[in-house]
């Protein structure tokens, strides 16, 4: 199970890249001071605006700093965002969509009602107008906030999903058994959900970390950290689309997207390995099975 | 017509359902609700070391007379006596599953696939002796699988469900049910999901738990062969009330119940191959109608509609209970009006054809 | 096939063929689900033929390639599915040369599609297409293959077909999910009959179904059969509905017919101990109860499949020679069956 | 602790089923987005008054700012009897709030003094609408047609190649993807305009040419970020209806490829697209004001954009409103589609 | 070119001005008065004020639709002798009791007081003549009235002032509002205008952004901008040299390093000149692609000032001093450990805060290094958006910020520091958000505002540049300017910041009128 989890090359190349970017996360002060030698916020007035050199491998903004030093303290930035407000989101998911699933009746009616009022709320808008009225907040403040109002989408997905394990026999055998519910929840229903959670917990990191962006992109940023979004900002503030600074605006900009990409194949990867009607249609199973066929006719016509 | 009485009177019931009767309320988009009328009017006593069965067509409320006993289901009406004394409203806590166990259709759903069967047997241990240690609560596991014939049976504590094969999921779930020494076992439909090659080891073991331990079991099943294989008794079901009932022999040698007659005469039975032709045997099994709603039921007795021997005071009054000796019992006008010899007579297709061609109302 | 259907259908076509004409041969049919670790065939060697309005019963336990089969002849199977070896030859009643399905194209495939071979799905509840009515979906296969037979030609057959297996007209209008489950496992035959095959592939027709329902869906199987004449692949686990129902029954396990003959010849005297076992695995309704023991042990595993014979790790009477050979069908008077222990007819 | 389970969720009876009133379910629907657009005018009216900032306060912080001399404490006064009386109690301001949305009045700007809300947003909504209007539709259209494509044809090449392709696509912000067509499309090549939303100096059909050359530019920004989401979406839906029986069904019975590809493959894969409709909706956008922002289109993005940079609170109070009730409109929509599209349709929440 | 000046509106092509204020749509709002902030464009043209100020010659006051103005012996009252061939665009002549009329305004309606004006009473002594009395003696204060525009008594007296949006705009500038749509204005030349005639006979303004209209000005779309454009003279300047023109004219004032002198711990001077010695303002206007702008210490700008600037401040570049830093900070008793400053056991962890708006991290990331790798000194960047930011300032919420410092004239320079707007923390100051409470000041200013002779101005302004520069109050680091795009393809006729006696920019009231009087069309 594990090792065909790990050999899917979907799969593989997510961990690779959400693990890669973690990574970053984790030892980019490390890795730009002690082993590039770069600082994100030096300035090197002899090289303003230059494109990528062997001194600057990703060339320099307007302030003569180095793009790969912001590129690699962004990835702290924008990370920890996506992670924290994901975790938010994905407790109150289960709060609402477990805790609603789970009791059913009344619970389900209110916590459901509400849920649903979430998720048909626009919640960008509402993040950029909520952040806007806490101007100049910090990372933390626009974690939270994201994490607030995004979770609603999960919550259903969960709620869906705890409606059809709640009655499965097993949860009512192990009632039957004498399970209090805490247990019947902790033990039984959430290990059965964890890949709809992992799932979740990963759209939620991918869509916390678009949204900074964006807020950083409006201006709603933390001036103190470094995000992707922020250099995007700077970048568009500095006429950097105008002047053909692409060193400056693109690199951001694909990691966004990369980490995003690697995301969602993480996700599209569980979801095949889970759902074999999906994984009957990956390109390995078609590949495999048109060769031997191939093979097969060809053995016919030289029969 | 809520006599509760019990077909063997010298021992004590250890489960009973005393008249009792499930509606549930159902919605449909539009907000109208409806009643469904599951379960009307039952009751079924369970014996130590004795099994019953319950036979009858699908949605005729097998799982929900299942699911009162186990208490499950609050009962709209009636009461669930366990050994003798009425179960209060809502009480159905640890000490009521410590006496009465539900073993599922489908050992598959019944097992968490996340856990071990470790898992699933320490646990059930574990909430009903709190003081055990965890060297003894493994001691007790593997003497539960063994009990259930998965020997060795330490071998098999550590493996997830998918690692084993259905027979062996429903043995786990039966040990599992056993961890707490109950009294009574209610099988609903505990085989129908498993390969035909290893239903009878299921049946075997089943027997032996009721023979052997003494346990009172409720079996469940659409299928009136493995029914006759296994219990003692046969209580058959129709659109939510009870039919007919008595010895299975009885029940299923000589039908008192126009419905029993059909189903006895619906299943397979391969020995009838060579006696009859084969368009014989299914000629006219067309027209064997299908079971009605239980939103609104027809009126009198629920199987009139299909019934060819029936008369117009079977559309507009129940038929009572009526007691044919030996603990068998049946309702049905019939009895009341001396017919009774019709349903052995001929075959009910037979019956059907003639009543096609000669309405009897 | 562009004589309009409604005037087939009421002459009795069978009455004209010969009885014992062969309608499809499968010959050493072989079929693997391509995995990352290689292929596992769900079918190994499968041969059969069936005759012009024979019932043939295909038993086996859950796993054993019964659906694999199927999709296979009906050459409805997908990746990772393959046929990786065999012929499976269909001979029209017209008398024109039988073609093999396994080299069609797709176009060609389609054109024999229900015209030929029709298909019943082993669960009514997912075969009909949820959110179309059932009329129409009855509508477009009579139009796709009579296309002059015009909208009100093929509402009309609807009726008529629909009234074959007793279901009202006016449900033509209704969804699949406003009727019960032995209604739709009706309406299915009805469909599998719409364009007149001459082969209706069924797959577990009956498993969803309670027994009297069972019982009706049967009989109505058995007398269409005899009115328009196609010969019938029926699939289930439940060998004792076979019994009674079918002409000849094959036995599969893991992949491979182990035993095939007629159903009166398995009853009473199965040759192989698997289907000894399976025929035993029924308690009886009425005789004399003794204890019976099914089959010890559970099928195997089709990617971990056992040496030689694969029965021979459950099998009560294996010998040696089980462990290492795998046994062929061996012809027997009134049938054949793959056991080490059989010696073929003629040398007996 | 009792056992019995809830008795409201239980699956149909075998026998039949009443045909559910489609139009009962959309009342039910209606009834629920009144209650969240009650909800969300509420919470229109909570959030500013739960947050620091005083909408006057603000004004002659901007008027200090501009001409740089201290204000008179009487301005400050009498511009709050402006914005209404500061005395009132959050009660008679609730009410007054519910009494002015009564009347379509959403206040009054507060750097556009005294221009109402309503006309600032009432000039962008058009152009907002047309531009998300269309793009969603075409980003529908082509995401799950393509996604159709995709998944009836999964583990092929054009599945190999487009499927990773729109799952990167899916990936990338909007902003970021609007910049760089700026960038290429309107810098480099020069070939549309970078801003705006309309050539002003044209009228008539000229004028409505010009809109639409504006508007390329970022209505295929939109398209293009958001049609991935919809192909991965309807691609898996596709893969995992194909494999229904019905579908086998539908090929058993020899029809035509197209026909089963459409009503039986699409047409069923497409109706979670119904109930997933919210979300992405949201999404859209969210990134179409974004989008806007970097074209300068005069939508109500840039007016939000404009308003959260000015604290305009009025503005963004109104924009949010706007939205918010559009996309509760959106929804209702996407619902009564859902209710035609599928006969099953039963209420799930 | 006959062809240009025969007033045939084919071949007069319009002069286009991209703004780029923000925003993409234009509200109808004429009122000059509103309290809006957003108002429509370039009421300018349409408004004119009493006087103008004139940035070729240190910010001073020159007459517009005043002649003259004569100030009472004790300068308390100021008497205005207006031009008497004035006229609205409606053909009605401007009278005195226009004048009073529009001074009046501000009084009136407190909430149109958008401009702080400080006199009391406004009244028309004669056909040509208005009277304006102050509470106290005023004579620096004048340049509010270049802020206030004359309006027609005899339309503007009918509206409610506070809600009217005045559509049909009538004043007596040289244009006319010919059309008006959310994204383009389009202004048409008066041919009775007082000021004399133009050659451009439409202007249109667009709203667009920096980046578009960049763009747009390479492309000749646009023609006038005043966006900054950092190595515009590489990007734009170098493509064209006749046509292009990317020209800077200084304010006056400068981007300056306000400190909290009433908190600790800048209210000690030696650590506010250890600070401002360590600002590397060459590395920062570097990175604006602006060399040679850094600020002198005065806060008043060479270019500008020339005349008042003390000798030895005159084109003084501070460089980075990190001995002399050193030794101030050594003299201000704190120590610096683990990066935050330490005195008798406070320890202070000092911010500075900055507009995010506008792109500002970096500039202070510049600073926040060179104060850590010169004396150790950990600064935490605080930046908000503008509005924030300006709130925080306000109120004094703040160790460190960066604002704009500056304003007409000497006086206007200075008089923010005057305690007279002091306002304890915590509560909103309009001006001096350093909390700068020094007597000294206080006496200059009050002298400054009470004396109408140049020489003793000059001489209060030498004292006012010793105070600033010893007592550092706040540090300037670069100097800010208009910046003016011109692609003169079709117009020419343009001054340049080398010589001009008005600024070229499309926003200056009476300049941008004295700029479009003066465009000639280009020979093609
Ligand atoms: N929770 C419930 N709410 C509403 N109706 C129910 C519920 N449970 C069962 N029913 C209805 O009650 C009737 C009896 O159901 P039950 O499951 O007891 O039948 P059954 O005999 O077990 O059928 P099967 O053989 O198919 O398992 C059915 O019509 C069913 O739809
Ligand atoms: N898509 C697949 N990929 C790999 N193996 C498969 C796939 N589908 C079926 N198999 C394997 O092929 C074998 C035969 O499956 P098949 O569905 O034909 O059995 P069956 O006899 O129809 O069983 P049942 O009675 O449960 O329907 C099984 O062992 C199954 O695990
Ligand atoms: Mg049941
Ligand atoms: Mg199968
Ligand atoms: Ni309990």
């Amino acid at each position: 199970m594990k090792t065909t989890f790990l050999s899917h090359p979907k799969v593989r190349f997510g961990l690779v890249v959400v693990g890669f970017f973690v990574g970053l996360a984790v030892f980019g002060p490390w890795l730009t001071g002690t082993v590039l030698g770069i600082d994100p916020r030096a300035n090197d007035i002899s090289a303003i605006a230059a494109p990528p050199s062997s001194e600057h491998w990703l060339g320099t903004t307007q302030f003569g700093q180095d793009v790969l030093a912001q590129l690699i303290a962004g990835a702290r930035g924008s990370m920890f965002v996506g992670v924290l407000a994901a975790l938010i989101g994905t407790v109150l998911a289960i709060v609402f969509g477990v805790t609603a699933g789970f009791f059913g009746g009344r619970t389900d009616h209110i916590l459901n009602f509400v849920t649903n009022l979430f998720m048909v709320m626009p919640v960008l808008p509402l993040i950029f107008i909520v952040s806007g009225y806490l101007q100049g907040t910090g990372l933390w403040m626009i974690a939270i906030i994201i994490g607030v109002f995004g979770w609603a989408g999960g919550a259903r997905t969960l709620r869906a999903q705890t409606l059809s394990v709640r009655n499965r026999d097993f949860v009512l055998a192990m009632r039957m058994l004498g399970e209090s519910n805490p247990r019947l929840i902790g033990a039984e229903v959430l290990p059965h959900l964890g890949g709809w959670i992992a799932s979740m917990f990963l759209s939620a990191m991918i869509g916390a970390i678009l949204a900074e962006a964006g807020l950083a992109f409006l201006g709603i940023s933390d001036s103190g950290a470094i995000s992707w979004g922020s250099m995007i900002q700077a970048a568009q503030s500095q006429s950097a689309v105008l002047r053909g600074l692409w060193w400056w605006f693109v690199p951001p900009g694909l990691c966004i997207a990369l980490i995003g990409t690697a995301a969602a194949m993480l996700n599209f990867g569980v979801d095949e390995l889970s759902n074999p009607k999906l994984r009957s249609a990956t390109r390995r199973v078609v590949r495999r099975t048109r060769r031997v066929e191939r093979a097969v006719a060809a053995d016919a016509r030289t029969a | 017509m809520s006599s509760p009485t019990s077909t063997a009177t010298d021992e004590g019931t250890v489960l009973s359902a005393v008249d009792v009767s499930k509606h549930f309320v159902v919605r449909n988009a539009v907000g109208d609700s409806s009643v469904v009328r599951a379960v009307e009017h039952a009751s079924i006593d369970l014996y130590a070391g004795r099994i019953v069965a319950v036979v009858g067509e699908s949605g005729s409320g097998k799982t929900t007379l299942a699911r009162l006993l186990a208490r499950f289901y609050e009962p709209t009406e009636g009461e669930i006596r366990l050994e003798d004394v009425p179960v209060g409203k809502g009480a159905a806590g640890r000490g009521y599953h410590q006496t009465v166990q539900l073993i599922f259709q489908d050992p598959f759903g019944s097992l968490n696939p996340v856990h071990r069967v470790w898992h699933n047997l320490d646990r059930a241990l574990r909430i009903h002796d709190r003081r055990t240690g965890r060297a003894e609560r493994r001691r007790r596991a593997i003497g539960l699988l063994e009990r259930v014939s998965l020997t060795p049976g330490a071998d098999f504590l550590d493996k997830f469900p998918h690692e084993l094969s259905g027979g062996q999921r429903q043995r786990v779930v039966i040990a599992r049910a056993l961890a707490v020494a109950p009294k009574v076992l209610l099988g609903d439909e505990p085989i129908s999901m498993l390969d035909v090659s290893i239903r009878l080891e299921m049946l075997n073991l089943l027997g032996r738990l009721s023979r052997d331990e003494g346990l009172a079991m409720l079996y469940i099943t659409h299928d009136i062969a493995s029914a006759r294989y296994v219990c003692d008794d046969v209580v058959v079901m129709y659109a939510g009330q009870m039919i007919e009932g008595g010895p299975k022999e009885r029940v299923i040698g000589a039908p008192a119940h126009p419905y029993t007659k059909l189903l006895v005469e619906s299943s397979p039975d391969p020995d009838r191959v060579g006696t009859t032709s084969r368009d014989e045997q299914f000629a006219d099994a067309e027209t064997l109608g299908e079971p009605p709603s239980l939103i609104e039921p027809p009126t009198g007795c629920r199987f009139h509609p299909r019934c060819p021997f029936a008369m117009s005071r079977c559309a507009l009054q129940e038929p009572p209970r009526t007691d044919l000796g030996d603990g068998h019992w049946s309702r049905c006008w019939l009895h009341e009006e001396g017919r009774a010899d019709e349903i052995g007579a001929e075959s009910y297709s037979a019956a059907l054809a003639r009543r096609t061609t000669e309405p009897a109302l | 096939m562009s004589a309009p259907a409604r005037t087939r259908s009421r002459t009795p076509a069978a009455a004209g063929r010969p009885a014992n004409e062969v309608v499809l041969d499968v010959r050493d049919l072989t079929v693997e689900y391509i995995g990352p670790d290689g292929a596992v065939a769900a079918c190994k060697d499968v041969t059969l033929s069936l005759r012009r309005g024979e019932i043939l019963g295909i038993a086996g336990e859950s796993g054993s390639g019964k659906s694999t089969l199927i999709t296979a002849l009906t050459r409805l199977q997908r990746p990772p599915a393959t046929t990786t070896s065999g012929s499976i030859t269909f001979h029209p009643a017209d008398g024109r040369p039988g073609t093999d399905l396994v080299g069609l194209s797709a176009r060609e495939l389609r054109r024999m599609r229900w015209s030929t071979m029709s298909i019943v799905l082993q669960s009514a509840m997912d075969a009909l297409n949820p959110v179309m009515r059932l009329g129409d979906q009855f509508v477009d296969v009579l139009r796709t293959h009579y296309p002059d037979l015009g909208r009100n030609g093929a509402r009309d057959r609807t009726t008529e077909l629909l009234a074959m297996v007793g279901i009202s007209a006016d449900r033509a209008r209704s969804f699949p999910h406003e009727m019960s489950g032995g209604m739709r496992q009706r309406a299915t035959i009805a469909l599998a009959l719409a364009c007149e095959p001459e082969l209706v592939v069924m797959d577990e027709p009956t498993t969803a179904v309670d027994v009297v329902m069972q019982r009706q869906i049967l009989a109505q199987v058995l007398r269409l059969r005899r009115e328009p004449g196609f010969a019938v692949i029926m699939v289930t686990h439940d060998l004792s509905l076979l019994l009674e129902a079918a002409d000849r029954i094959a036995i599969m396990y893991a992949g491979r017919i182990v035993e095939v003959g007629t159903a009166a010849a398995l009853y009473r005297d199965p040759a192989h101990p698997y289907t000894r076992g399976l025929r035993d695995s029924f308690p009886p309704l009425h005789a004399p109860l003794r204890t019976l023991q099914g089959i010890p042990g559970s099928p195997p595993d089709l990617r971990r499949l056992p040496s030689g014979c694969p029965f021979h790790p459950r099998c009560p009477v294996r010998v040696e020679a089980c462990v290492s050979t795998t046994p062929a069908l061996v012809p027997l008077p009134e049938q054949e069956a793959a056991c080490l222990l059989l010696t073929p007819e003629e040398s007996r | 602790m009792t056992l019995a389970p809830q008795l409201t969720e239980v699956a149909a009876p075998t026998t039949r089923l009443r045909v559910p009133s489609r139009w009962a379910f959309l009342t039910r629907r209606l009834g629920f987005y009144l209650t969240a657009a009650w909800a969300a005018i509420t919470l229109n009216f909570l959030l500013p008054r739960l947050m620091p900032g005083d909408p006057s306060i603000a004004i002659v912080d901007q008027l200090q700012r501009v001409s740089g001399r201290q204000l008179p404490p009487e301005t400050l006064v009498s511009i709050q009897t402006l914005f209404g009386d500061p005395d009132a109690n959050l009660g008679e301001q609730y009410l007054a709030y519910l009494g002015q949305l009564a009347r379509f009045d959403l206040g009054t700007s507060i750097s556009r003094f005294p221009t109402p809300v309503a006309d600032l947003v009432a000039a962008g909504l058009p152009w907002t609408l047309m531009l998300v209007g269309t793009t969603t539709v075409l980003a529908f259209v082509i995401g799950t047609g393509l996604g159709v494509l995709t998944g009836w044809k999964a583990g092929g090449r054009f599945d190999a190649i487009v499927t990773p392709a729109s799952t990167f696509i899916s990936s990338v912000p909007y902003f970021w993807v609007a910049l760089i067509a700026l960038w290429v499309f309107a810098f480099e090549l020069r070939w549309l305009p970078s801003s705006g939303g309309y050539d002003p100096d044209l009228e008539g059909p000229a004028f409505w040419l010009s809109a639409l050359r504006y508007g390329i530019l970022p209505a295929a920004t939109i398209v293009f970020s958001a049609f991935g989401g919809w192909l991965l979406g309807m691609r898996n839906m596709t893969v995992t209806t194909v494999r229904e029986d019905y579908v086998l069904l539908a090929q058993a019975k020899g029809l035509a490829p197209s026909r089963v590809v459409l009503r039986y493959a699409a047409r069923n894969a497409m109706l979670p697209s119904f109930t997933g409709f919210a979300l992405a909706l949201g999404g859209v956008i969210g990134g179409a004001l974004l989008t806007e922002i970097v074209f300068s289109y005069p939508g109500i993005g840039y007016l939000l954009y404009d308003s959260l940079t000015k604290r305009d609170y009025p503005v963004m109070q109104g924009v949010f409103l706007l939205i918010a009730l559009t996309v509760l409109v959106a929804n209702l929509i996407a619902d009564s589609v859902y209710v035609f599209v599928d006969p099953r349709v039963r209420e799930q929440g | 070119d006959p062809d240009g000046t025969d007033g045939s509106d084919e071949d007069v092509p319009a002069l286009v001005y991209g703004n780029t204020d923000g925003g993409t749509t234009y509200t109808l709002n004429y009122n000059v008065y509103s309290p809006a902030t957003d108002k429509s464009p370039n009421s300018a043209l349409v408004y004119e004020p009493l006087v103008r100020i004139d940035y070729s010659d240190g910010g001073n006051l020159v007459p517009w639709l005043a002649e003259s103005w004569t100030f009472s012996p004790d300068g308390t009252e100021v008497t205005f002798a207006l031009r008497d061939d004035v006229t609205f665009s409606d053909g009605e002549p401007m009278t005195a009791e226009d004048v009073a009329f529009s001074l009046s305004i501000p009084l009136e309606h407190a909430e149109l007081n958008a401009t702080g004006a400080t006199y009391e009473a406004v009244e028309a002594v004669s056909e040509h003549e208005v009277l304006v009395t102050y509470p106290a003696a005023s004579y620096s204060s004048l340049n509010q009235f270049a802020n206030l525009q004359i309006v027609p008594e005899h339309i503007w007296s009918e509206q409610d002032l506070t809600t009217w949006t005045n559509p049909e705009p009538v004043g007596t500038g040289g244009f006319t509002v010919a059309a008006f749509s959310p994204q383009q204005v389009t202004f048409e030349a008066r041919d009775d205008y007082w000021g004399g005639t133009f050659e451009v006979q439409t202007v249109k303004v667009v709203p667009v952004t920096q980046d578009t209209v960049k763009a747009q000005l390479l492309s000749g779309d646009v023609q006038w901008g005043t966006v900054s454009w950092a190595n515009g003279e590489d990007e734009f300047v170098a493509l064209d040299p006749d046509v292009n023109h990317y020209q800077l004219y200084a304010t006056g004032g400068a981007f300056s390093a306000i400190f909290n002198t009433g908190r600790a711990p800048f209210d000690d001077v030696h650590l506010r000149r250890a600070l401002a010695m360590t600002i590397p303002r060459s590395d920062i206007v570097a990175t604006l692609n602006r060399p040679g702008t850094e600020a002198g210490p005065t806060g008043l700008v060479d270019g500008v000032y020339a005349d008042w600037l003390l000798p030895e401040y005159q084109g003084l570049v501070q460089e980075v001093d990190v001995e002399g830093a050193l030794a101030e900070l050594a003299e201000s008793g704190f120590t610096v450990e683990g990066g935050a400053l330490v005195r008798d056991g406070q320890v202070y962890n000092p911010t500075i805060s900055f507009n995010t708006d506008f792109g500002w991290e970096a500039y202070a990331d510049i600073m926040i290094n060179s104060w850590r790798d010169n004396l150790g000194l950990e600064v935490t960047p605080a930046g908000a958006p503008g509005a924030a930011l300006f709130e925080q300032q306000q109120t004094g919420q703040f160790d460190i910020t960066i604002n704009a410092t500056g304003g007409a004239g000497v006086y206007g320079v200075y008089s923010g520091l005057s305690s007279q707007y002091l306002a304890p923390e915590g509560e909103q100051a309009a001006t001096n958000y350093g909390r700068w409470n020094d007597p000294a000041t206080d006496d200059v200013i009050a002298r400054m505002a009470s004396t109408a002779d140049p020489e003793e101005l000059r001489e209060l302004g030498h004292e006012m540049q010793r105070i600033v520069v010893e007592g550092v109050p706040y540090s300037p680091i670069y100097t800010s300017y208009w910046f003016i795009d011109i692609n003169a393809s079709e117009w020419t006729g343009w001054p340049t910041p080398e010589d001009f006696s008005y600024i070229p920019s499309p926003q200056q009231g009476p300049d941008t009128t004295l700029t479009l009087l003066g465009l000639r069309r280009a020979e093609s």
